[in-house]
């Protein structure tokens, strides 16, 4: 059974649709990433799952109650908000024993936990200090333990490191993963960022205007996209017009070339699709080779580990980014032309 | 135009405003102190401490400014939490409301209660009725305090905080919210403090005996008593007003490193 | 305690504070119509339109706010730029000069005034002399609507970016902060107006017969005259508090939007 | 001759030093990135260069010319700011016209400079709108075709796209870099995010308490970290410590076990180093392979393409993190035992 279910939740503001019949359940102890672009309504689902909005018609339930009509303060769940949100005239400590002196448990108990979960999120030393006194991510990790020590039902966190330094975003992100793996708590993650989805979920919605654009778990969403805008929004991907060839030989007709997508078996021909290629499944090669498609390398860029080439294809504007190791990419010169292969399982069919 | 003369002339415009305050006191001040002809002492002091109406006066109003105090807070608390957690879109009708006073004039205002006051027998008037039109006059002071306080606090945050961890409103807002607001607060009572210490059309068109009318009383009959009972007040009212400034100053840089975004 | 709990309390507080103002209105129109016994009519309107004093002290009033504004902007536009853009820090300084005019009370400025007046012969004293008084008076008002104006336009960045394309100091303030600030002048304008129109102790006490003295004037005589001016003086002051209120609704939009972060 | 010098830049303020005697030369139509953390002296280095800020010694040489003492509105150096900074009041042409109308240019030739340059940066259809009816990424785009308008001597560009979306900040990041190489303007761009430095620039100025850490070009950084600052901020690394064991046959004492390393060749038996390996030069194997050192899996993370596998090394606390394609890393299931190997040349060694 699932711990958390939304059923068909939808919600309006005035006439704008935000969320339409969203219904997501989640397993006790799962991670799950609400992904989306700004105005998707994602935040509104958490802020509703937190009580903080009302849905206009649809169900919360948590462990097979109906908590839809509970103020925010009787769900009982741990919350971390985008914006720093310490009591600013309570030390670290004080701010995470806050839930617990509301809950009247007695001083040592409440010390004790409190020290507990600063050290867990590695500010055992900080516990003294004041809100102002702590860095932006130090700030976040004060906010987690404080969200933690109510031992919620839910954990919800709503883009808790988009406002930290891309260091201190990633290192955070991974103690998230590991805190919430340490303690088990269910836990419902909001961002914008699809790197931070894909590499701390259990599973990721994909949300769209409102609505679920996909469910599932993080290699399903990249390595099979339900649709051009999970597709698009989820990874970097080239995408050119095809038209199925040859539905039992899988053959697809991409700027007037036959090529090989094993997805294409079975699909009727003349079948208009997306061809997605994604950049580590591009292989480039010298261009006397038996290249599927030829092109031109116009653009390199350096991410460390990984560089990719941007390669224009001869017969068309239409471009391909091909992701390899560094090392190798230094030999490809700019201006240079080059084949370009792939594997036939690699390309993703989608029907436009 | 180059930088220079730019930081040259607001810091005139200041000047020009500073030397009004200024000198007023200074002669004020020399004149306070003048005995008649060539003659400088502390006469015009040493005759203003035996006058029990002075006393008498400077406690009204004292224990006015407490009852403004009292009353102002408890109805704008409140309001203005109401306002930053739930109505932002009523911004535009309390900033219209907090202003009223001024664009009340108090000429007009008393001119009305007095209307009242003369007219039908029932409205009873006893110096506490000041109170009322006090609470009106401090009202955008309070207002203004309160509210920079809580918009600093990122009230919509903390009260969810608060809330997601179990608070109820109680908790909220006495340990949560008033704590953060202490320099607010403390800002809006001094404030009332000084304008209630200072008010003068009310009380002397409505008939009672203030600070501020004993001294224009007493500016009738000497003008050098006058001239020191104004420093005494600004006295006052400067002390009150550092209060503020220096309350400010610190809760300022607490707020604005704890409430940072 | 409930949320509708909570919201219902500053809603009473709100009331009570718009009864305050509602009801001296309804009694002060009900009695401006009495003409004694059972008659009501427009009497004491009639009355009053054919009295040339009422026209010459309006005027009086109205020059004095046009010269305020004046004075006021040009004084207050540079200094409020000047603290956004360069001295941040200098905020508490220019709070507290922005509420001296309560601080120190005005009946004490007043008394610091006379002095200077009925002393020394040097200083001169025609009605323009009101208009110092009256800018320190404007001062937080006019103070405040830049300042929140200024802030919402993230100045520093825009004044960087203009200079960055090359712009001098008058190009900035002609073309970029001013036409992002039409509605904290406009707001700012209106304001004065307001006090001044309103303001009574000053003009009493230094004996010049602006609107508000001649209100208290007609009161001592017809008491269902002053109810009339009384209502009247509203009219004038809540028409240009209505303007303050819509051009602050449409320009708080336009900030809000364009200097969002 | 360098087009852009910056010769002993020194700041203070009060007893804070923000930056020591900085110097950096930059060759016209280059792009290069100032990179830091928080507080590093990065963004006050670009305002001395603006002339926002002025050096407390120092100078700023442009093309021969000592500008130090110029006026920003004298120095003809387009900006883009970090938060919004159109005009509220002028449509997006009249803000990108803005630069032009300050110099007296003609109208036509004004809206004519205005139009090319909304184009270059995507936005020709979007002319008329204001600020307000823009998203943040579009005024960033104006902004840029407003800095670029008065044909900038020194284009500089600070945090421009931290506000953004991730998503959308990633499209702008290879925007901005196709419209520099397109139009050859010299920029300097600030960042805290070790990516966005690399992936965009000709060369990183790596800063770090006011002081150069490193200054090169990306896969130098990248590859050659100069000490340990640059290594630990720039790209993943796993960091061990290592006492050179064998300085002709170039191997280093890790843990226990003598591992392979190039670059120990030349250094005394005995020095202490940090021995650092990137993920991607880290090979995982069956447990039974010779490897140098072994390990159990303990956490592993999605990246799309990349998965990164943490290893935790038998015989102490350490891990080393290894990426491979995704494909590979399903192979290996978490809490088995594997073996670590690499390429002798691939870690790098920083005498600790």
């Amino acid at each position: 059974m699932s711990y958390l279910q939304l059923d068909a939740v939808a919600k309006h503001y005035g006439s704008r649709t935000v969320l339409r019949d969203v219904s997501i359940d989640l397993k006790a102890g799962e991670f799950v990433s609400l992904l989306g672009p700004s105005g998707c309504g994602k935040t509104t689902l958490l802020r509703i799952v937190a009580g903080f909005d009302q849905p206009d018609s649809g169900r919360v339930v948590l462990e097979g109650r109906d908590i839809s009509g509970l103020a925010p303060a009787k769900r009982q769940m741990g919350m971390v908000f985008q914006a720093y949100s310490l009591f600013p005239n309570m030390t670290a400590q004080e701010n995470v024993q806050f839930g617990l002196r509301v809950r009247r448990q007695d001083a040592t108990t409440q010390q004790k936990r409190a020290r507990e979960l600063l050290e867990l999120v590695g500010l055992g030393e900080h516990a003294q200090k004041y809100p102002h006194q702590l860095s932006g991510g130090q700030q976040q990790r004060v906010a987690l333990a404080r969200a933690l020590a109510i031992s919620p039902a839910l954990l919800l966190l709503d883009e808790p490191l988009s406002a930290l330094d891309a260091k201190v975003r990633v290192q955070l992100r991974d103690e998230i993963r590991r805190i919430q793996q340490e303690t088990g708590v269910t836990t419902l993650f909001v961002t914008h960022d699809q790197e931070e989805a894909l590499s701390i979920s259990d599973r990721v919605v994909v949300m769209h205007d409102g609505v679920l654009a996909q469910v599932g778990e993080p290699a399903a969403i990249y390595g099979e996209p339900a649709n051009i805008f999970v597709a698009r929004f989820v990874g970097a991907v080239a995408e050119l017009q095809g038209v199925v060839a040859d539905g039992s030989a899988g053959m697809v007709t991409v700027l007037g070339r036959q090529v090989a997508a094993n997805r294409a078996r079975g699909m009727a021909a003349g079948t208009r699709v997306y061809f997605l290629l994604r950049p580590e499944t591009v292989r480039l090669g010298p261009p006397d080779a038996a290249g599927m498609l030829h092109g031109t390398v116009i653009a390199r860029t350096f991410y460390g580990a990984l560089t990719s080439l941007k390669v224009e294809i001869v017969g068309g504007s239409d471009c391909v980014t091909a992701a390899m190791a560094s090392g190798d990419a230094v030999n490809i010169a700019i201006g240079s032309t080059v084949s370009i292969n792939w594997d036939p399982d690699s390309p993703r069919l989608l029907v436009a | 135009m180059s930088r220079r003369t730019h930081n040259l002339i607001p810091g005139l415009g200041l000047g020009v405003i500073g030397l009004y305050f200024v000198i007023p006191l200074v002669a004020t001040g020399a004149f306070s102190l003048w005995e008649g002809g060539d003659k400088y002492g502390l006469a015009a002091y040493a005759a203003l401490i035996h006058q029990p109406k002075l006393w008498q006066s400077l406690g009204l109003s004292v224990r006015l400014a407490i009852q403004t105090i009292l009353v102002g807070l408890v109805v704008l608390v409140p309001a203005v939490f109401w306002l930053n957690l739930r109505v932002q879109r009523l911004r535009p009708l309390f900033d219209f409301l907090s202003v009223l006073p001024f664009v009340v004039p108090p000429i007009a205002l008393v001119a009305g209660m007095t209307t009242l006051y003369t007219g039908p027998d029932w409205f009873v008037g006893t110096a506490n009725y000041l109170v009322v039109p006090y609470v009106i006059l401090a009202l955008p002071y309070t207002y203004r305090a309160l509210d920079v306080g809580m918009r600093a606090l990122d009230l919509k945050t903390l009260t969810e905080a608060s809330q997601s961890l179990g608070a109820g409103w109680m908790t909220l807002i006495f340990r949560v919210v008033v704590p953060n607001l202490t320099t607010a607060l403390i800002g809006a009572a001094l404030l009332t403090i000084a304008i209630v210490m200072g008010e003068f059309t009310f009380a002397n068109i409505l008939l009672f005996n203030t600070f501020a009318v004993y001294i224009d009383y007493v500016g009738q009959t000497s003008a050098t008593q006058a001239a020191a009972l104004t420093l005494l007040s600004f006295l006052i009212t400067w002390l009150a007003m550092l209060g503020v400034l220096f309350t400010g100053r610190g809760g300022r840089g607490q707020v604005q490193i704890g409430g940072a975004r």
